[in-house]
């Protein structure tokens, strides 16, 4: 019950905030909170990325293993993303088989990947038709302090980018850097009637869980969008949103390049 | 089913419509007895029924909201309506689909006057064609309203795909499958007008101009099936009313 | 709470009619609702038809594929009955795993086509003990207005009797019609004291849930026989409901014919 | 086990009994006990153990029924029952005896005099014969005397077949498997005379003709059955008797 | 709410008689119930046996197939031990998948028997790297008074000592006798402060589940140590239920030898 | 990995330790915000997070114990955190180590201050060496600090492994696989001092000779990686102090 009151108090001051114009943080309304990514922390996985968004952490890990490609794509990897909310990470999330919000959130990260083409899956192509390369995404969640999808997401390509395809393992040649040819960006904004805030915290998120989220790609083409929650979204806001996403992925996309290309 | 090698030819796709042609859609209300409202709905080879249950007692007790009714939305597949049998039971595509429909529908029902209670809206796909999640918005729409559900206006849905660079309305299952990107849209129409976006998803390629572009082309497609929804639905009461 | 009362009601009417040799909606006592039947509205099933029993409406779709033989019979098909009492189509079914209503529906209707030989399996192997073909029933159902074991198993031969064995699909030569034998008809009483009522709906279960269902080939043979509720049966009024069983049965595979064989 | 040619040879089934003979059947009553009552029985190879709990409080509150008790049965397979390993877990079939015995023995319990009570009846196949649902009631009606619960009368239940175009009484395993059809009874004996029909089920093919025939046939095992029953419950009592 | 009474009676009355030195149905400190066993009782199962202990009565199965080794060990066969704790035994079991009781009695059964080496699974290799033969013991609880798992722990190695490799019905020569090597022994001690009882009964384990179970090889090596329940254990203790362990299962194994070679 | 010939040449192990020496450990307090209590933790090549919610109210009512709060203890591994990629959820493997690390809590935490409420461990193993569960309940146990939680001393985790006949600590990948024995201990540590076992299983040979020798290492290794969790938790205090 107290916890109703706190998130009662939470969303009168974010409210209040607004209303002069400024985020409880003093982050501007299209800015991301700071930025950490460590990659390859991770030994036993092929590739593995730590990403800390503000106080929002998780780790993704990529396993890779031949298997069985789908029948209408025969010559093609498989990518495979799934995302635990285990328990540790938020007092919301419970154990037990991935809910709706981790599907989604699964899915939504899974778009990015797939439509931008970021990784070349017609390298993973073993034996067409019978044997290609499966890649797991596997995203952990370790701290939800609001927009984990966009960690999730950035920790999910850095972590591609940080991939050696386990060749040698399976008998199957040298292993070799896994081909990603784009950086994804999934930026998340926050519904407020009719304004909108970037990369919310989960304070923020106390005034209702209202999400849009706009995936793009290096060329400033939009790979996938999701409207999450219970609201209705006029056309100019989402032109607004639009606009104000392309241009801050560019800059979490430098970030990316920044601390990827150190690390990788 | 394999990649054609071109979607339009002389402007026409590959059933004969134009790009901003709607697939033919065919409704009927009230078409089950036991549920408060239901509704069956054909667009293209879409087969898809629509129930509304509600509002009613929520039964594991801990889920009640005591200022206003739950929303559930229980989008399903039978098992025959697709090439490949599936297997029964919800997988993880539908789960995604029935959250972003509930939380579109949650927009616009009037929940707050049901506290306590639960409104249930069950879609069954007995046969699914590409658009599925639009016909079945379409036929839930239209069962809240013969359920008597007060809603702030009518959901109607539609998407608008890309292929071979050109935007066409309510796409058939080739251009979804190798098309260049697909948006379903779904929206408020109030008054005789859409007043706002209540489901938006996208997955593909699409410049912000052509997000643009997309979103009246569909907005157009929506007009048309909402006309379609009315006439459905007066028909209903008309048909009571000469019963009586 | 409510509907407590309003089942009660419905109850006392039902018995009232009853003591004056009555049906509530004036049929015979082993007398059917209005049948309609239509087939091949599911174009990407193998088979399929929809039945409306009265206000109870089910669909039911076939899919074949082929398949693994059971090791004791190597050169017969596999039917395969699954029954989904999905939630839109009563307020008292549940989301989830089939319950013991829906396996017990499930398992009277396979029995009724399994024991009357109405599909000849053995057309139905492509190299024996390692492929056959396998038949799944899948019964949906849309409305439970009473009765729907009935109409379920109505549903189901009509489906079957309009089937295509998708052979050219698998590269094994051209489709062909499925190779159906026999009509069994399921027949369902509901059983009140020492008298009984043929295709009960649903307002008249409110009296109890207790069922005897008979199914009969079209030799008038019994291929199946389930007891349903927990009620005791008198041997008297159980050799009375399989004389009309008989009887009713061959009223029910007349209109599948008449209907049937127009639509398929 | 394949197909025998013939199963019945100058009068004899394959393990030598007449038509209407029954298999050997050895009863233990209070055979646990943690358990309220209890019975082991073997009927051929079938080897069962019945437990009865309650009345007893029903834990999932909402379960509870203000008038009356609610009776679970519990129908489980040993993993190492069958020939092939069952995987464990209740199964279709499983779930499909469960419930048929449960509202046999509804129709018998006197479950009115416990309100907001359960009785719960577990049995668990140790090793599978043919009739192993039959046995398993056998069990579970000497378990409920031992545990005390009131009863219209005793369930006895036994199963008939048809092989070779003749009915016969408590069939083994090949002629369940092969045969041409099989009836499982179970009967409600009170006052040492069998009343009425608690459970029936039939696959298979039979005329209407051979059906009553075959009722008569279940009729006298059942009496045998029944006095087997009743030797056994008689023998738990004296041998309290003497202990005292 | 009368049980917890009734418990807490029972709790007193065992903690009085301790002060006494003395348990309450008379036993010493170290000394295991009345054991008897019978094997062979389930004629379908590749071996069997039937233990009761005291009151508590448990029957294991041992069902052997052909199937795919481990790929570290390929020319090994496979045990995989199962308990299910069915509600039939015991008021408190509840139906569903196993739990974390039921599966820990498994595994601690199955340490013994593995690190004992009591079965020569070198023995058991049909093709190296393809095929081996699978054992699956199954506990099947009948009757839960207290120590289920020293009672499993014995049924398991007799029915393993019964059992016949089925290698005929697979084609695969003549059946032969499961080699066994070893008798390992559980011993399961009941901690009550500084003091602990063999092979508790359930109105014994009424004073608090904690107990440490000690499984001894012939050699008097210990193959397997649980600590279970939620409690401190001090070192002193720990040795003296170490040596009274040892001691103990001597006689279960004599008495194991004495009832089976019998048997067998 | 095959089985190494030798473990031990030169009296130094595979990875250059002595028999009693340590994998190099890394531990980082209040690692997570959303969590009461939490601890990163690196132990070789484990790397595991713990944290701690509570003491919180019980959700499911009826579980609620209105004598004392209930501990839960959840360890799960990340699909990465092994060679082959692990499913997700629990296996019987976590289940196991859950149950025997909860009852080692239990034993420490002063839960009879909290009735009727919840205190929840979770741990995740993001990358998985030999003593897992060691390196969990050393970070849980910082995590309880971190969290407040009053226990009667810390506990703290390692694990002997005997290999070529000798006794090692904290055995890395390589002896635990094929080792001929491996014990993983807890103990409660308190003003400074071993006083109890809280975790004890065992599996491989041993004489009763070897593993008592095995404990004296263990308590050896334990009060090193007790500095280390001291450490840790007062470097937090002094930053916190710092800050102010």
């Amino acid at each position: 019950m107290s916890n109703d009151i706190l998130s009662e108090i939470k969303k009168d001051y974010v409210l209040s905030k607004l209303r002069d114009g400024e985020r409880i943080d003093g982050r501007k309304f299209d800015e991301f909170r700071k930025l950490e990514i460590r990659t390859g922390l991770i030994g036993k996985a092929e590739g593995s990325a730590y990403v800390k968004l503000g106080n929002t952490q998780v780790v993704v890990g990529i396993k890779m293993q031949p298997g069985e490609p789908f029948p209408d794509v025969p010559d093609k990897g498989v990518i495979i993303v799934n995302a635990e909310l285990v328990p540790l990470a938020s007092p919301i999330f419970e154990p037990g088989p991935p809910d709706e919000n981790s599907i989604e959130l699964a899915r939504v990260v899974d778009r990015g990947i797939r439509e931008s083409e970021a990784v070349d899956l017609s390298k993973l192509c073993i034996e067409p038709g019978k044997k290609v390369w499966i890649i797991f995404v596997d995203i952990h969640a370790l701290d939800d302090d609001g927009n984990l999808l966009d960690a999730s997401a950035i920790a999910s390509i850095c972590a591609l980018m940080n991939t050696k395809v386990p060749a040698s393992r399976f008998g199957l040649g040298e292993d070799f850097d896994l081909p990603v040819n784009d950086i994804p960006v999934s930026v998340t904004s926050l519904i407020i009637g009719d304004k909108f805030l970037v990369d919310p915290t989960r304070d923020e998120m106390s005034v209702g869980e209202r999400t849009l989220t706009v995936t793009v790609d290096k060329s400033d083409n939009i790979v996938a969008i999701q409207k999450s929650g219970d609201y209705l979204l006029s056309e100019p806001l989402f032109t607004e949103v639009l606009e104000v996403s392309i241009r801050a992925s560019k800059k979490i996309r430098e970030e990316i390049l920044r601390q990827c290309s150190k690390a990788c | 089913m394999s990649r054609p090698e071109k979607f339009i030819i002389d402007g026409k796709r590959l059933d004969g419509r134009t790009p901003d042609q709607l697939r033919p859609i065919k409704i009927e209300v009230d078409y089950l007895k036991r549920a408060d409202g239901s509704c069956y709905l054909e667009m293209g080879k879409n087969r898809v029924v629509a129930a509304v249950y509600g509002p009613r007692e929520v039964h594991p007790r801990h889920l009640q909201d005591p200022t206003k009714a739950i929303i559930r939305y229980r989008y399903n597949m039978a098992p025959f309506s697709v090439e490949e049998r599936k297997r029964p039971g919800p997988d993880r595509r539908s789960i995604e689909i029935s959250k972003v429909s509930k939380e579109a529908f949650e927009a616009v029902i009037m929940k707050e006057l049901f506290p306590r209670s639960a409104i249930d809206i069950f879609v069954e796909v007995l046969q699914a064609d590409a658009g599925s999640r639009t016909a079945c918005i379409n036929a839930a729409s239209v069962a809240l309203v013969d359920a008597g559900i007060p809603m702030k206006g009518i959901l109607t849905s539609v998407a608008v795909a890309k292929v071979d660079g050109v935007l066409v309305l309510d796409p058939m299952k080739e251009e979804d499958n190798y098309g260049e990107a697909d948006i379903p849209f779904a929206f408020l129409i109030r008054g005789g007008k859409i007043e706002s976006i209540a489901l938006l998803q996208m997955d593909g390629k699409m410049t912000k101009e052509e997000i643009k572009e997309a979103i009246n082309l569909a907005k157009k497609g929506a007009m048309e099936i909402y006309q379609m929804q009315r006439e459905a639905i007066m028909k209903k009461f008309i048909e009571e009313g000469e019963n009586e």
